[in-house]
């Protein structure tokens, strides 16, 4: 695939600035039959055999796994999240939710349970597959992620905070790409994640299967890949600095109806 | 993913059923350095009788998504989608028009 | 009067990136060539953290100056090979986890640049450099512009979003050079 | 010849070798023609005239070329097979559909292109062949790493 990529690179296509603006709806139109064609089902699909599927040590599936709508509920889940959690005393995303139901339910090790928490094209992770079927579920919902407890207040902040602290090798913070109106990266807009505007369809369309390499992707993974490409090291998946960013994004972009999971470039 | 979950939606449109069916298969070329491995042959049933007879190639995206048109059609109609690829793997998934 | 109120809130922003910056030492973990020292920030990152990226005119100057010191200009001609340069310009790879480390880095220049006119996919977060030679001429004192330019952009403007190319170890003496190059040299698509 | 398309003519040529007739039919000179014009030979299409009645719906820049939709409809009367083929993929015949009783001339799928490529698509209806071409853009965005 990534001779496929690197030859697709140098191919270049719009004859002049002129037609930017037939180019960027031309765009549009792809992303919208793209969708319309997308493989998103079938992760949707492997998903739901596998929150049904009995496993770790006690046997048991994620069935009465208590997302924030009590046990077993996933309709609307998603939508709702991240939010604070009381019985674990922390504000948690779906995916640190579901860390803690292969937990405490299925009696699994921490360690096992993410070992391969981000999955390639041949083989999509668990988390891949049962964020794709937890997200489904909460079509036509709107995004409404925990703002008010005291604890997703002080994530909200700090996620915020995050998003504007500039680190790494190359001085970079969220906002050196997403701060700016009407900006690209190669052909690729880039939204203002800290405005309502922009962040909202971001966030009604994640997790996402990305037609560019064919892989099912989860928030948790959007997040870890923009600070490789940050020059960052590695957020440890599923931490509080991952958590609070993504409730940060969620709650900027709250109110929006949910239309994901999506497809993307 | 080889040989995975098959999804398959058939509903009554406007004078003729609409058939959207996905499979799960790597449908690699050459440049992935794995071996050459795609779905040659798609077949669309009604009823066990076949009314599309496909040939396909490795030029088809990863994780195939086709939609078809069959005239007429009756709720409760079996809508058949079965495929094989070059190792001699097949999958197929049966529907019933909704 | 202007300047400790600045140092006030100087002051009380520097609590929270302090914060953040603990956050990140607990949260985040080394992985390949991206270390954890990489979450320390440096003076220019934390004023522009601290300031929004508009900090007071003194301390950018201050900044600036600090930071033209490291920049390290070879001698004789800075104009190298556009050619290669245009190869370093499209590259995206270098410091991050996934890059082999000790490897030749890129300037991902086009992901924000529009630089040669045959590359129309380019980004648009830095201005465009099309032209730029016959434009802004190439003597000496341009040479050394650019190149210093490359080498460390917050020498220049102290919250520039654009990496420091040289200083952070991502592009060699020679690469820059031919860089400096693709937007200089009148044979240079950028040129014609 | 550029890298991929050396190496997937290594890799079909060892494919060619496999005893393939003993599956079902799948029309090896055709998927293995280097030109359409030879792949449309191959199928028996070779002689075709341009028809307005064919309909190619797709977008006319892919912002990937791993997964480009295509949309195909024919309207011309007895049409029992679509043939689809991207000039410059290294094989270009990407599929053939052939319509029986009971399916409409009609389909939609996703397809791979290794760069800017006319899509020409073959319709046989009464014994005669049609064709239309689209030309569909291909880039790729975001970070070159």
């Amino acid at each position: 695939m990534r001779l496929l990529r690197t030859l697709l690179c140098v191919a270049a296509f719009l004859a002049s600035a002129s037609h930017a603006q037939d180019a960027r709806k031309e765009i549009q139109r792809y992303q919208q039959m793209i969708a319309d064609g997308s493989p998103v089902e079938l992760f949707e699909l492997g998903g739901e055999e596998l929150w049904k599927k009995p496993q770790g040590p006690k046997q048991v599936s994620l069935e009465k796994c208590d997302l924030g709508k009590g046990p077993g509920v996933i309709k609307g889940a998603y939508a709702a999240l991240p939010r604070y959690f009381k019985d674990a005393d922390r504000v948690m995303d779906l995916e640190a939710r579901l860390v803690h139901c292969m937990e405490t339910l299925q009696g699994r090790s921490r360690a096992e349970a993410t070992k391969a928490v981000f999955g390639n094209q041949d083989t999509p992770s668990e988390m891949e597959y049962l964020s794709a079927y937890v997200a489904g579920h909460s079509r036509g919902a709107k995004m409404a992620p925990g703002l008010s407890h005291p604890k997703e207040k002080e994530a909200f902040e700090l996620g915020r905070a995050l998003f504007f602290h500039r680190a790494g090798a190359w001085d970079f913070s969220c906002a050196s790409c997403h701060g700016e109106e009407g900006k690209r990266i190669r052909m690729q807009d880039l939204p203002v994640l800290s405005k309502p505007e922009f962040a909202r369809p971001v966030v009604a369309t994640w997790p996402a299967y990305r037609v560019s390499n064919s892989q099912f992707k989860t928030m948790q993974w959007r997040i870890n890949d923009c600070y490789r490409q940050m020059r960052m090291p590695e957020p440890k998946f599923v931490s509080d600095a991952t958590i609070a960013l993504n409730l940060y994004l969620a709650g900027t972009g709250k109110g929006e109806t949910y239309r994901g999971p999506g497809t993307k470039r | 993913m080889a040989a995975g979950p098959m999804k398959i939606r058939t509903t009554l449109a406007g004078g003729f059923t609409d058939v959207r069916v996905l499979m799960t298969h790597p449908m690699t070329t050459a440049q992935s350095n794995q071996p050459l491995h795609f779905i040659t042959n798609v077949t669309v049933k009604v009823n066990g009788k076949p009314v599309i007879d496909a040939e396909i190639s490795q030029a088809i995206s990863r994780n195939p998504v086709f939609s078809f048109r069959l005239k007429g059609g009756q709720k409760g109609d079996k809508v058949e989608v079965s495929w094989l690829d070059n190792k001699g793997e097949t999958n197929r998934i049966e529907s019933a028009v909704v | 009067m202007k300047f400790s109120l600045f140092l006030l809130a100087f002051l009380w922003t520097t609590v929270w990136a302090n914060d953040v910056q603990k956050v990140l030492q607990r949260d985040f973990q080394a992985r390949g060539q991206a270390t954890m020292d990489r979450v320390i920030q440096d003076g220019v990152q934390r004023v522009c953290t601290e300031t929004g990226d508009k900090p007071p005119a003194e301390v950018a100057k201050a900044l600036e100056a600090d930071q033209m010191k490291t920049i390290v200009f070879p001698s004789g001609s800075l104009i190298g090979d556009w050619k290669r340069g245009e190869r370093v310009a499209q590259g995206g790879r270098g410091l991050q986890w996934t890059d082999k480390p000790g490897a030749p880095g890129e300037g991902s220049c086009y992901n924000c640049h529009e630089i040669s006119p045959a590359e129309a996919s380019h980004g648009t977060l830095g201005p465009s450099l099309r032209g730029f030679g016959k434009v802004r001429g190439t003597g000496p004192d341009m040479q050394r512009y650019v190149y210093g330019k490359i080498y460390n952009a917050k020498a220049y403007n102290l919250c520039s979003q654009m990496p420091r190319l040289g200083w952070s170890g991502t592009l060699t003496e020679e690469q820059i050079k031919d860089l400096v190059g693709l937007l200089l040299d009148p044979a240079s698509p950028v040129n014609k | 010849m550029n890298p991929l398309r050396r190496t997937v003519l290594g890799a079909l040529a060892l494919l060619l070798a496999k005893p393939f007739a003993a599956l079902a039919a799948w029309n090896e000179k055709a998927f293995g023609a280097k030109s359409a014009a030879d792949a449309l030979k191959n199928l028996g299409t070779g002689s075709t005239e341009a028809s307005s009645g064919l309909v190619i719906e797709a977008p006319q820049i892919a912002e990937n070329g791993a997964v480009v939709p295509i949309e195909i409809t024919s309207n011309i009367p007895g049409t029992t097979s679509i043939a689809v083929l991207i000039e410059k993929n290294p094989f270009p015949l990407a599929a053939k559909f052939d319509f029986k009783d009971g399916a409409l001339p009609f389909l939609k799928l996703n397809v791979k292109m290794g760069e800017t490529s006319d899509v020409r698509v073959v319709a046989t209806a009464g014994g005669k062949h049609y064709a239309a071409t689209k030309e569909i853009k291909v880039t790729i965005g975001g970070c070159g790493g």
